[in-house]
């Protein structure tokens, strides 16, 4: 059952690197929320899937029921997902500002940092 | 017995780096007398020398050592013998007069502090050079020599061709230490020793080791570099930017025959084969003829000198090469001929451009009036560069000659190379020693003056003593070169010098030879110098040259390779990142041929492909979208999609999380998309959309096939089983999922609302850009615009 | 969507938003739910006030700046991971006070503690983030 | 090792064994990190209290961390597992020199900026944060250095880059967003690779935590094994800034303020470099031994395109940016070695070159304050009107190059040796020419800006009237907190004896992190 979330997961990355791949900062964007995803897809596949039974102890009980979905990669992609919106959060932001700045939503025309013209070094001694 | 050798080393290495961190509070507070008050420490480093001199021509070795890096094996560790004992007297001598002399020749110059400091400096670090018995204590010396003496050629900073000559030195002369690095560390390896004195017991043994010749090849270009061998040699000649002290002390007495002096204590360890022979006495002897030639040629007298200078070294690196008991004997009474005359030779030059004002050998002309203490002075040291008896200069020159009349016939090539050599260095002598001081007075930007004590006393002193050390054979015989020519002979050597003309010996002849060919220069020089400025236009091309060439082929080469890797272009950069990850997700498994079969198509309950198939179509929504607008429903989507599928696959917390994160998501994403103007179409030519298409969908497969190769291997479960049985009744949670959040995994928790709250933090300092920019004066104005449009 | 309907509805759905969020916090550790899906819960409310009613109303509801909260969170959320140096045990480890309250079994935590800490993180900067996209003239 | 339980039924869970205050300082780095950022970020008025109270966390996480280091120094490898919980299953912090010495080298470098960054971090800049972020960028980078735990390794990573984010755009110039918008993407999707690399290692071991890990990564196909190791490589090398996937470095670093420049050159590439060295040496050793001729290849690039890039700038920030870059090259050549010389020399050389290129920023701040200028080619004439910047400076050009005595050059002798050692001729002339070539560049740049009276043209014998003096503000805090680091580069540099010691520990767990593993699994091994 893990194959089929492999397959989508491939769909996944290659909308991303699609995505990011673009010259705009929106889509870029968009390529980091969907790559967030396809990660943590990924770490959910890696953690080896079982159907529909969380990992929640009933009352009562001292042990969850068997067959229960394996907690371990859900702790970790909680962690991944709220890490990942934070990023996503920031970079929206810096885009926008970016945007706004720079006049730009085309990397290629962001050359402040960078400059096409830089000099060329001194020569002399 | 002198002095207790730990204490007295300990002074020697440590006092001239003290003395150069107080120098210039000592020049403030001595005014002209600071170079009279510093070389104090030169003079009592000196007298402590001679002390030893009684217990090395007993060929008592003494070593001393301080431990530094014991976790190393590196001690600070100092041994005199014969060789360094010589070395270090030259060092310490001559320095105490070039202290003296440059207390007077930079009088009133603002940073003279400064340069009483970086000579300071240089001469411990030069003392610390020939007194080293560890390797790698040696190249810290060997290189801050290199350090120091960058800080002296440009000391006239406010000069291109000072910082030029400046950094010329430090990349010859540095570099050629990094080569030399590499070979005594090789050394070091091969061996087992990282002491000389350990390396000299297991001489010969290196050569029948099969990285003789790489280490042969390092330390001969380190000592090339430093020694300036053609074709390392054009920087010396530049150094004569440097103020003159610097030129007698650094480029004639001392820094310079570091090199020597690597190569004459290499001499028993990697010495006596047909190679170290061939280099040695072929690119000495080269750089003899080309310094030689090129000093006449010359017309200013620094100039003169340091293309001199190169050929002394060449012809002290031949002799070395040519490994004789007499040759060996002949370099030794040579390098000190030589540090007496040269030194002496460039203060004199000093002191006439301090008198004169001028350099220029042309323009100078009836000095013997105005400065008569120096004409003497450049007398005595001509005789002496010119090998007259009775100097020092005669006795080394024949002893050379004597080492090239008792072979076979290459021994008369390198005779005929010596000779001519030789003839060359006296012409040049000579010139200098009269040119300037007979004849007509010519005018000169100055009045001449005679030059103060302070200059005088270094070349009076050094060209009397090089005049009659000849004198003192006996003594020179037991305590110089017994010991001196015994540690670079790695032999017992029992030298009988003695002053005589004794027409019976050929290398009498060769003197005669020598000063017939020179008189003829002397006589005709106006038309050799032509001559050899004809030849060197012909040629068109100097070493010199080669540098600015490589040095700014270098920088362009360097500017056009980061204009190409560097281009300011983020896509290009994601574009390298993304096809090397392919490589990286590919080229394992291909080339260790583990790549996993294509699975078959799983079984999955209708609602679960549901599922996938909302998430696809969500993605390519996405991909496809033509309004912004769209776009933003459509990463919605499959954001839920992936919670669906968390929930379906037993995770609802995840599911939760990832549905509140996603609104969110698509929430602040519109209140941003709102404001901002921008193009609904994806700007990609057809050829790029080609290319980003390939390169994802290579990093997709690339992923999920590792994936696939994951899956095929028992997941180890113990972790999870371990929470499942420990959650409820030891950490008191039934939600395993939060449990392992805030208990068995919390620090991660810790750390990810570390960057919660870092993330607001961002976004606050972030926004304050505008904030900032809102009150400064020249907004842009079509930004300005575009918000109004957009929030209308 | 700046309609009187919504300006009125919006503090009361944000009020219930905020109590659900605290409930969803304080059950997490038996059932779905935690510091992480709370914080979330609850700024979302915020988000929602501060739409309908302005950024500058939130603010004063909120007293302090969210960022700070959003520290506090941080701070308290260490702290009750250092307070197992006064029983030799390790950093994080779990302490539990277990006590009857009116035959109700009532448990104070450390964990407890840590959530509470991550809840007001995840409200302090979420909101912080949120209510400043959704009015970036202010000057802050 | 085996797993230590047969039975799960009811399993030891808890170490039994009182933890001594003691160990906590392999915790405390972190949490002081952290607490003093949230007191920071709940005192955001208070700009007195926000300098007073940084400067006295970070000197108590400088103070752990030399306790920390005596520790390790004394009784090797010191470990605690978080939550009282048996390792694996709680998350261990682990540390060994090699953890201990970077983690103490980036609190120094910490230390010297909070000082510094009073110079020129205006009232609204700390409102907005410098203070709590830097303190988060400690915690992240000592973090990253002291858990023993691959999952816990990436949140640091984060903790580390967001903070980075915030750091970089602080201050809004317009420059800086260009920068951060290539810094962030490029950063973010480092740390996304490295999280993919997690989830297959997970997806094969089951485990997380380092120790556990060294003793299941022996069993695994070779394939996933080698492709894991090759991803982790990538990923912490683009975190490292090492040759291909280093372009975010030139085009961020020299944008934000100078205090925070320093702290980047100092800090975060060598966190990638840490980073692959644990999961190279200890977790996937096979899988470094077959990447060798990749590591090896990836350094000499590095190494060599690094000073190139400074040879071939204008801008002295970028300049130095470069030379950062070049020194990740030396690093990797340690790695790619794998020896006993080659880690121990990296380790040495990281902790070299998290001071050296910390005090390069900060003195390319000082001049840049004076010349009001970043670009080489119009400053000019500051040997002449500063004398202390130009020792400090001259110590530095050397100092960066490797050339003795400064402490450059003892990791470059380690290198070297374990160079020729292995016979791996290239490494070597690669190590040698990056000395050759940053010596260039570096001294190029004193030439021009220190040698040279005035901008470039200018013949000038008289002193340049176009600079400014320091403040006495800068003078104090500027001046001479760079001063002081040199004076320690210095100290460190004819003083090398323990660190040899040290590194030479450094490398001996790496390549047999037995104890390291021991220190790990204590509790659970006690009788």
């Amino acid at each position: 059952m893990e194959i089929a979330l492999v397959g989508l997961v491939a769909v996944f990355f290659a909308v991303a690197v699609y995505l990011l791949l673009s010259k705009s900062i929106i889509r870029m964007l968009l390529g980091i929320v969907v790559i967030g995803n396809a990660v943590n897809l990924v770490l959910f596949t890696a953690g080896r899937l079982t159907a529909e039974v969380p990992p929640i102890i009933p009352a009562g009980e001292y042990v969850p029921l068997a067959g229960s979905a394996n907690p371990l990669p859900q702790a970790l992609i909680l962690t991944a997902i709220v890490i990942g919106f934070a990023l996503f959060a920031f970079l929206l932001v810096l885009g926008y500002r970016a945007y706004q700045e720079l006049d730009a939503d085309n990397t290629d025309t962001m050359r402040l940092a960078e400059p096409e013209d830089a000099p060329r070094p001194p020569l002399s001694y | 017995m002198g002095p207790s050798i730990d204490v007295s080393i300990a002074l020697i290495s440590i006092a001239p780096f003290l003395a150069a961190l107080l120098a210039p509070w000592i020049k403030k507070f001595t005014g002209p007398l600071a170079g009279w008050v510093l070389a104090i420490i030169p003079a009592s480093i000196f007298v402590l020398l001679l002390g030893f001199i009684g217990p090395v021509s007993e060929n008592t070795i003494l070593r001393a050592g301080l431990s530094w890096i014991p976790a190393y094996g590196i001690s600070f560790s100092f041994f005199v013998d014969g060789l360094s004992l010589t070395f270090g007297l030259l060092i310490s001598g001559i320095g105490t007069f070039i202290v003296i002399y440059s207390g007077a020749y930079l009088a009133g110059h603002p940073h003279q502090g400064r340069f009483f400091s970086y000579i300071l400096m240089f001469m411990g670090s030069m003392l610390g050079l020939v007194l080293a018995d560890n390797l790698f204590t040696l190249f810290i010396f060997w290189e801050l020599t290199s350090i120091t003496s960058f800080l002296l050629i440009g000391f006239d900073h406010s000069r291109q061709a000072a910082r030029r000559a400046a950094f010329q030195a430090l990349v010859v002369t540095g570099g050629g230490g990094l080569v030399l690095l590499a070979g005594l560390i090789a050394l070091n390896v091969v061996t087992g020793q990282n002491s000389l004195s350990g390396l000299l017991t297991t001489a010969g043994l290196v050569q029948q080791h099969s990285f003789y010749q790489p280490i042969m090849l390092m330390v001969i270009v380190g000592a090339f570099a430093k020694s300036a061998q053609v074709p390392l040699h054009f920087w010396l000649p530049n150094a004569m930017e440097a103020p003159t002290p610097v030129s007698a002390y650094l480029h004639s007495a001392t820094m310079v025959k570091a090199g020597v002096y690597l190569l004459a204590r290499m001499n028993p360890i990697l010495g006596g084969t047909d190679q170290w022979f061939w280099i040695l006495t072929l690119f000495g002897g080269t750089t003899l003829l080309v310094g030689g030639a090129l000093a006449v040629r010359q017309t200013d007298l620094k100039q003169m000198l340091a293309y001199t200078t190169l050929g002394s070294l060449g012809l002290l690196v031949m002799l070395i090469g040519f490994g004789t008991k007499e040759a060996i004997l002949g370099a030794v009474l040579y390098l000190c001929a030589h540090s007496l005359f040269k030194g002496a030779m460039f203060m004199i030059a000093g002191t006439i451009d301090h008198g004169t004002g001028t350099r220029d050998i042309t323009a100078l002309g009836g000095l013997r009036e105005a400065m008569p203490v120096t004409f003497v002075a450049a007398i005595l040291s001509a005789v002496s560069m010119a090998g007259f008896p009775i100097a020092l200069g005669f006795l080394a020159k024949e002893e050379i000659y004597l080492a090239m009349t008792q072979g076979v016939w290459p021994d008369l090539l390198f005779l005929a190379v010596l000779i001519v050599g030789n003839a060359l260095m006296m012409t040049v002598g000579l010139l200098i020693a009269f040119k300037p001081f007979l004849g007509p007075e010519k005018p000169t930007p100055h009045e001449p003056h005679e030059g103060s004590p302070a200059l005088l006393a270094g070349p009076v002193v050094l060209s009397v003593l090089g005049l009659i050390a000849g004198l003192f054979t006996g003594w020179l015989n037991t305590n110089l070169l017994d010991p001196v020519g015994g540690a670079i002979y790695n032999n017992v050597i029992d030298a009988h010098l003695y002053l005589a003309f004794d027409i019976t010996n050929p290398a009498v002849w060769a003197s005669i030879a020598t000063w017939v060919l020179g008189g003829l220069l002397v006589w005709r020089v106006d038309a050799v110098r032509s001559a050899l400025r004809r030849a060197g236009n012909a040629i068109g091309w100097t070493f010199d040259i080669g540098f600015d060439w490589v040095i700014s082929s270098l920088i362009r080469t360097a500017d056009a390779i980061t204009r190409t890797l560097h281009n300011g272009r983020l896509e290009i950069y994601l574009l390298i990142v993304f096809v090397t990850l392919a490589l990286v997700l590919y080229l394992p498994m291909i080339v260790t041929g583990t790549l996993p079969q294509i699975p078959d198509i799983p079984v999955l309950t209708y609602y679960e492909w549901g599922a996938i198939l909302i998430a696809v179509v969500g993605l390519l929504a996405v991909l496809f979208a033509r309004t912004r607008l769209v776009a933003i429903v459509a990463l919605g989507i499959q954001g839920f999609a992936v919670a669906l599928i968390f929930l379906l696959f037993g995770a609802p917390d995840l599911a939760f999380t990832q549905f509140m994160v996603e609104t969110l998501s698509v929430i602040i994403l519109a209140l941003v998309m709102t404001r901002l103007h921008l193009d609904s179409k994806d700007h990609r030519e057809i050829e790029e959309a080609v290319r980003d298409g390939v390169v994802s969908v290579a990093v997709a497969s690339g992923f999920a096939i590792v994936l696939v190769a994951v899956l095929a291997v028992d997941l180890d479960l113990s972790l999870t089983e371990f929470f499942q049985a420990t959650s409820a009744p030891i950490a008191h949670g039934r939600n395993i999922v939060n449990v392992i959040l805030v208990d068995y995994r919390a620090i991660d928790t810790l750390g990810e609302i570390s960057v919660v709250m870092a993330a607001g933090l961002a976004i606050l300092a972030i926004i304050r850009v505008r904030a900032r920019n809102r009150f400064a004066p020249p907004a842009p104005p079509v930004p300005a615009k575009r918000r109004r449009k957009a929030s209308a | 969507m700046n309609t009187v309907i919504f300006r009125t509805v919006a503090p009361g759905i944000a009020a219930l938003m905020l109590v659900f969020s605290i409930f969803v916090l304080l059950r997490g550790h038996n059932e779905p739910g935690g510091g992480f899906i709370g914080g979330l819960i609850g700024a979302s409310g915020l988000a929602v006030y501060g739409i309908a009613c302005g950024v500058a109303e939130v603010r004063r509801a909120m007293v302090i700046h969210p960022i700070v909260l959003a520290g506090f969170g941080v701070f308290i959320a260490t702290l009750a991971g250092l307070m197992p140096l006064f029983v030799d045990a390790p950093f994080l480890t779990g302490l539990w006070w277990i006590f009857e309250l009116e035959g109700q079994e009532i448990a104070l935590s450390t964990p407890l503690i840590f959530d509470i800490g991550v809840y007001a993180v995840v409200v302090g900067a979420v909101a912080t983030i949120a209510l400043t996209l959704e009015n970036d003239e202010e000057h802050y | 090792m085996a797993s230590p339980y047969e039975s799960l039924d009811l399993p030891p869970a808890m170490i039994e064994s009182a933890t001594p205050a003691a160990d906590w300082v392999v915790v405390w780095p972190v949490a002081l990190a952290l607490v003093g950022a949230g007191l920071l970020v709940m005192l955001r008025g208070r700009r007195d209290m926000q300098v007073a109270f940084a400067a006295a966390f970070v000197a108590a996480i400088v103070v752990s961390n030399i306790y920390l280091v005596m520790r390790v120094f004394e009784a090797g490898p010191l470990a605690m597992t978080m939550g009282r919980w048996l390792p694996p299953f709680g998350i261990s912090f682990a540390a060994d020199m090699t953890g201990a010495l970077f983690s103490l080298a980036a609190s120094v470098s910490a230390l010297v900026v909070v000082f510094y960054a009073q110079s020129e971090i205006d009232s609204r800049e700390h409102r907005f944060g410098f203070y709590p972020l830097l303190l988060l960028l400690l915690g992240g980078v000592c973090g990253s250095f002291l858990t023993g735990d691959v999952f816990n390794l990436y949140v640091w990573f984060e903790v580390m880059l967001i903070s980075s984010f915030g750091l970089i755009v602080l201050g809004g110039r317009k420059v800086q967003l260009d920068g951060a918008v290539k810094y962030g993407f490029l950063n973010f999707l480092a740390t996304s690779f490295f999280l993919m690399a997690i989830a297959y290692l997970y997806g094969l071991t089951g485990t997380l935590n380092f120790a556990d890990l060294a003793s299941k990564a022996d069993d695994l196909p070779l394939g996933a094994m080698l492709t894991v190791a090759a991803l982790f490589l990538f990923a912490f090398g683009m975190k490292a800034a090492a040759f291909p996937a280093n372009a975010w470095l030139p085009a961020s670093y020299h944008t934000p303020a100078i205090s925070v420049s320093a702290l980047f050159g100092g800090l975060l590439t060598k966190v990638g470099a840490y980073a692959a060295i644990r999961v190279l040496m200890v977790v996937l050793p096979e899988g470094r031994l077959m990447l060798e001729p990749v590591i090896a290849a990836v350094a000499l690039a590095t190494m060599l395109l690094g000073p190139l890039g400074a040879l071939a700038q204008t801008n002295i920030r970028r300049a130095i940016g470069f030379l950062v870059i070049g020194g990740i090259g030396a690093l990797f050549a340690g790695l790619a070695l794998g020896t006993q010389h080659g880690i121990g020399g990296a380790v040495l050389y990281a902790t070299h070159s998290i001071l050296t290129l910390t005090a390069f920023y900060l003195a390319a701040g000082v001049v840049e304050k004076m010349s009001g200028t970043q670009d080489i080619r119009l400053m000019g004439g500051i040997y002449a009107a500063n004398a202390p910047l130009s020792i400090v400076f001259v110590v530095l050009v050397f100092a960066v190059a490797g050339l003795p005595p400064f402490l450059g050059f003892w990791p470059k002798l380690l290198l070297v040796e374990g160079g020729v050692r292995a016979g791996q001729w290239f490494l070597v002339a690669g190590l040698l020419l990056n000395s050759l070539l940053t010596l260039m560049a570096a001294s190029r740049i004193w030439a021009h800006v220190f040698w040279r009276n005035g901008p470039e043209g200018e013949r000038s014998e008289q002193p340049n009237t176009m600079l400014r003096a320091l403040t006495g503000a800068e003078k104090r805090y500027a001046l001479g907190s760079t001063v002081v680091l040199v004076a320690l580069i210095v100290v460190l540099g004819l003083f090398p004896n323990w660190l040899f010691t040290a590194s030479g520990m450094a490398g001996f767990d790496m390549l047999d992190p037995t104890r390291y593993i021991d220190a790990v699994f204590a509790e659970v091994n006690r009788p």
